[in-house]
């Protein structure tokens, strides 16, 4: 059993650490980060359950009979391409954040807001 | 043993990242990631995705961070609440998972359902059904084409997302400033743009094949896309945005975007006008292994017009905007010392 | 073409998409969105039509077979949630041209549409699908468009929000994928149907377990279901107005719809709610939502936050409903659905009249609006009557289903807690009346004229449909009964 | 003829192997930037060279020898180019090589190097 989930079990790991960037870590880039590390950790998930033991690459060939599961590896290049889009959208997120807070840092954006939020209801108390 | 040795280096990598407070370095180790876990996947066979996640995990999307990062700051600020929630979560989440993987078959396991399903009929029937050795072009291109077309989908809407968020409108006078900045930097970067100029020309050349030979080796349009924007990239970034707006008219370029997402559609709507289903190549000429020849020859062409372009597109403006921030800050800087 | 009918209703709107980009001039695209949303609705009335009298209809992809390619199935539940999505969509559409006006920049109106169409084809391509991983591309597309369309706001609040819900939606889109990933390594199929018979006989595995709660948190993320809900309320306060009204209209559907269809269809009823407390674990979190996000409407000082945190509230309703885990409950649900659809694409296209004329949705800023834009205030009081469940509306069939269906049960406790729940509606409903009718104008509003013809037409329209479906329940009940009986395997 | 090829590409192969590891060391033992630079840039380009040359003798098939000799040109040009832009980089941002004391003799330099 422990060879034969070994490898699952560091790629929760590696997931793990991924979701804990993104959760943790109040810097907008560094949980885009944490966000693509989280993603590739899913596609190694997904590609080590197509390998087969003695399996090749699955480009037919003669004299070989044992190729490993074409499937995942489509699915994963599909994933990839939307985990490249989601990190593209999210930096130009990033780039105008910081150019309307002048901050990348989650708690100084959040402090901002909430300042903003509070003199606007001071306004409405004195008018 | 050597997927093993991968996977260590991968959790090591990972946690470095976490430790890591500037974020270039961590952009880096992000990259090293993506190119390790590239390595992990030709270990496992899945030379299509490894070829794909190097383009992308260690190029475009280190890339494109990098240009952010000289937006933003690369220093990341210490958070002073303690992350013991955020720790909460992730313990249980992967306790979770580590439970769900007890029932899981084995690794590289042969009689696992995965490969005793529906893999077999794509490794078996491919070669007659479809006519190619490369089997994930198969699945990718024929079987599960619409899930390709969502994908090329994505990655337009992504374009025009970045497009909404990023673009600015250009003024003339604005670019020639540009320009002048950009010449004087010509000497600094002579060596690297003579190199660049003579290898240009083989990475175009290489996409081509990349291209081309999907149906027999690694590779197909979205690989393709990814290595042909590099090259102008590449460029752009040597010879300076205004000078590659020159070179390549970015609504052009969009065009071609949206060209990519039509030509993959037309492909479907013609098989639907011959009397097939939706995407389905067998109508598409009076022998059916023909017809999916060509039908898997139009769509690649299709994604591979429509990532190249995105990625072009989405470079541009991450740089535009970058020299629109410079600029605005040069003119405040005048401003102020004016007054 | 008759039989293509299922394809095209995803493939027309994002044919049109790229299309746009290359008319790019914003009057014409707007004719050419609304034109393609139009034929989509269209479509999806004929695939109702043919689905009530014929039954499911399968398209399989490119002509592979189902397991081995991607198949698109529409069932009554399918084809009402396709009804739903491309009608409201439709409507909101022929608001935008005039509401994009003063929210968006001029150069970026195409990319307006563009977004909002390919947003439109993610949501009608989840729900048509008949592949998990399909669903999952599709749900891509709708969530990046949405991030895009959210972040066009006009305040730079629109970006955080964008921003958060891109983190959410990702790591919920990947939790999805995990999920399925689970699934597919326990059967070797990623087709629903096949899933669906293949699953059973490895139900007691602990990988299963865990691959259905990937997938119901994933979805849950999405739906924006208490305790996940903290993304929804920015991100629908500061987006376009009009992206408002069809994300609040339609977007949350599409999230109940996966639940819906994951639970039922492909992990199975038994699975769902013997092997597994779901049952008791969404009642309570349901009713937790409606009490805790009706009381948080109550103290909002901007009233698309108010209505935004309502939506939370309604998908309680949904949610309780759905865990009642009968017939009954989940017509209630599926009705609700529709209904929800109604009435909140009605208030926020007034919302988005209202912010056309004055600027912004403060609540202090509506005093007085009742005299100066009586037709735009009459439609927020009825969608407003109809989220309380008053009589001749909408909102009341709905109610009345949910409570017959746990009196049914004999749960009369939650029947009278949903009725508490909705006397917090008619608190926060109220709020936005007293300050509208009771309150003197304000001196920069006196000026201010009721809302233009093109926000009126779709307002009224949704308007009289809250009133029509109220008294004339015929259609509505009808669907969603038959699409409920469908997922229990009764035949009706 | 079969032993000849053998011997010497794993001759290659192993001397090429060599200086890839005596890159790394470099790597990390060497004192400051850019004689870790030189470590990795010099020992790189020729480590994969010969490891290169050493698969290329062994290669039955033309495709893959053809493919090899590509591979090897590319790295040729890319490995020295790099190195190069690397160290520019460093000292154009104002890193000082460990040892230079005088920092006057390191800005003349910084004048003569712009010109390269």
């Amino acid at each position: 059993m422990l060879i034969g989930l070994f490898n699952d079990w560091i790629v929760v790991v590696l997931m793990m650490i991924g979701l804990y960037i993104v959760i943790a870590h109040g810097n907008l880039i560094k949980k885009l980060i944490g966000l693509t590390i989280f993603q590739t950790s899913v596609f190694i998930f997904y590609i080590s359950m197509a390998n087969v033991d003695g399996g090749t690459a699955p480009i037919l060939a003669d004299g070989i009979n044992q190729y490993s599961n074409p499937l995942p590896h489509v699915l994963i290049l599909t994933a990839i391409v939307v985990g490249i889009a989601t990190t593209a959208l999210g930096l130009s997120l990033v780039v105008r954040i910081k150019e309307s807070y002048n901050s990348i840092e989650e708690e100084e954006i959040q402090q901002q807001d909430n300042d903003e939020q509070l003199s606007m209801n001071k306004a409405e108390e004195n008018p | 043993m050597i997927d093993i040795v991968l996977l260590t280096l991968l959790v090591v990598i990972a946690i470095a990242i976490i430790r890591m407070k500037d974020l270039f370095a961590a952009v880096m180790l992000a990259g090293i990631y993506g190119l390790l876990s590239a390595s992990f996947f030709v270990a496992m066979d899945a030379v299509d995705v490894a070829f794909t996640e190097a383009a992308v995990g260690a190029g475009i999307s280190t890339l494109l961070m990098l240009v952010v990062i000289t937006m933003t700051g690369s220093k990341e600020k210490p958070t002073r609440h303690k992350p013991f929630s955020a720790l909460f979560v992730v313990i249980i989440t992967g306790g979770l998972l580590i439970y769900g993987t007890l029932d899981m078959p084995y690794f590289g396991s042969a009689d696992a359902p995965i490969h005793n399903h529906t893999s077999p009929r794509y490794i078996k029937d491919s070669m007659q059904e479809i006519g190619i050795p490369n089997i994930v072009t198969s699945v990718l291109a024929s079987y599960r084409a619409f899930d390709t077309f969502g994908e090329v989908v994505v990655i337009f809407t992504a374009g025009i997302g970045v497009l909404t968020l990023l673009s600015v409108a250009r003024s003339k006078e604005n670019d020639d400033k540009i320009e002048a900045i950009n010449d004087s930097m010509h000497q600094q970067h002579l060596v690297i743009r003579i190199i660049s100029k003579m290898l240009i020309p083989f990475i175009f050349l290489f996409a081509l094949y990349v291209q081309f030979h999907g149906d027999f080796g690694p590779g197909g349009g979205f690989q393709a896309g990814v290595i042909f924007a590099s090259a102008i990239i590449l460029y752009t970034m040597l010879f300076g945005l205004s000078t590659a707006r020159k070179v390549i008219n970015q609504t052009f370029v969009q065009i071609i975007a949206a060209l990519g997402v039509l030509l993959y559609g037309s492909v479907g709507i013609v098989s639907l006008m011959n009397g097939g289903n939706f995407l389905d190549y067998n109508v598409l000429s009076s022998n059916p292994i023909t017809g999916q020849h060509l039908g898997i020859l139009l769509i690649e062409w299709g994604v591979g017009c429509t990532v190249a372009s995105v990625m072009v597109v989405i470079f541009f403006n991450f740089a535009g905007r970058r020299a629109f921030q410079q600029h605005k800050k040069k003119l405040q800087d005048k401003e102020s010392s004016a007054c | 073409m008759i039989t293509h009918l299922p394809i095209l209703q995803v493939i027309i709107p994002l044919m049109a998409a790229p299309l746009c980009l290359l008319l790019n001039r914003s009057r014409l695209v707007w004719l050419f969105s609304l034109l393609v949303s139009g034929l989509a609705f269209t479509i999806s009335v004929l695939l109702l039509q043919q689905v009530m009298t014929s039954g499911v209809i399968s398209y399989e992809l490119g002509g592979w077979q189902a397991p081995w390619g991607i198949e698109y199935r529409i069932d009554q539940l399918n084809a009402f949630l396709l009804l739903i999505i491309s009608g409201i969509s439709t409507v909101v559409l022929f608001a935008a041209h005039t509401s994009i006006e003063k929210e968006i920049p001029k150069d970026k109106h195409t990319y307006f549409y563009i977004l909002y169409l390919l947003s439109l084809t993610g949501m009608l391509g989840i729900v048509a699908t008949g592949d998990a991983f399909n669903v999952f591309v599709f749900l891509e597309i709708s969530s990046l468009s949405a991030y895009a369309l959210i972040a066009m706001g006009q305040k730079r609040q629109a970006l955080w929000a964008s921003y958060q819900y891109l983190i959410m939606g990702t790591i919920g889109a990947t939790f999805i994928l995990i999920g399925i990933g689970l699934m597919y390594q326990m059967t070797g199929t990623l087709n629903m149907q096949d899933l669906s018979q293949r699953l059973p006989e490895v139900a007691q595995t602990r990988t299963v377990f865990v691959s259905f709660a990937f997938v119901i948190v994933g979805v849950c993320l999405k739906l924006a279901m208490f305790p996940l809900h903290l993304w929804l309320p920015n991100a629908y306060a500061y987006a376009p107005s009009i992206v408002t009204a069809f994300f609040a209209a339609t977007a949350t559907k599409v999230a109940v719809y996966l639940l819906i269809r994951f639970t039922f269809s492909v992990f199975g009823l038994s699975f769902s709610f013997t092997t597994i407390p779901l049952q008791t674990l969404f009642m309570a979190l349901g009713l937790i939502g409606i009490f805790v996000a009706s009381t948080t409407a109550i103290y909002q000082s901007n009233v698309k936050h108010l209505f935004a945190y309502s939506s939370i509230a309604q998908i309680g309703y949904m949610i309780v409903g759905f865990s009642v885990s009968t017939v009954a409950g989940l017509t209630a649900t599926l009705l609700h659905m529709f209904n929800h659809a109604l009435m909140k694409g009605a208030i926020f296209l007034a919302l988005a009249a209202v912010i056309y004329r004055i600027g912004n949705v403060e609540l202090k800023s509506f005093r007085g609006l009742g005299r100066q834009m009586p037709l735009t205030m009459a439609a927020i009081v009825i969608g407003g009557l109809s989220l309380i469940g008053a009589p001749l509306t909408v909102g009341f069939v709905s109610k009345w289903y949910l409570l017959t269906a746990l009196v049914e049960q004999g749960w009369w406790p939650i029947a009278v807690l949903i009725l508490l729940g909705s006397m917090l509606a008619v608190v926060y409903v109220w709020r936005v009346i007293e300050v509208a009718y009771f309150k003197e104008p304000l001196q920069q509003n006196i000026k201010v004229k009721e809302a233009p013809m093109s926000f009126l037409i779709p307002i009224w329209t949704l308007v009289i449909a809250n009133i029509y479906f109220g008294i004339d329940t015929r259609l509505s009940v009808q669907v969603a009964q038959a699409a409920a009986q469908s997922l229990f395997g009764v035949s009706p | 003829m079969d032993i000849v090829i053998t011997i010497c590409s794993g001759f290659l192969l192993l001397v090429g192997s060599f200086l890839c590891i005596s890159g790394g060391i470099g790597l990390l033992r060497f004192p400051d930037f850019y004689t870790r630079m030189h470590a990795v840039g010099v020992t790189d380009t020729l480590g994969a060279g010969m490891i290169l040359v050493g698969l290329m003798i062994l290669s039955t098939d033309l495709l893959v020898f053809a493919k090899l000799v590509m591979v090897l040109l590319l790295t040729l040009l890319i490995g020295p180019t790099t190195s190069h832009v690397l160290a520019k980089a460093a000292f154009h941002n104002g890193l000082l090589p460990k040892d230079s004391n005088n920092l006057s003799q390191a800005k003349e330099k910084e004048n003569t190097s712009s010109i390269l």
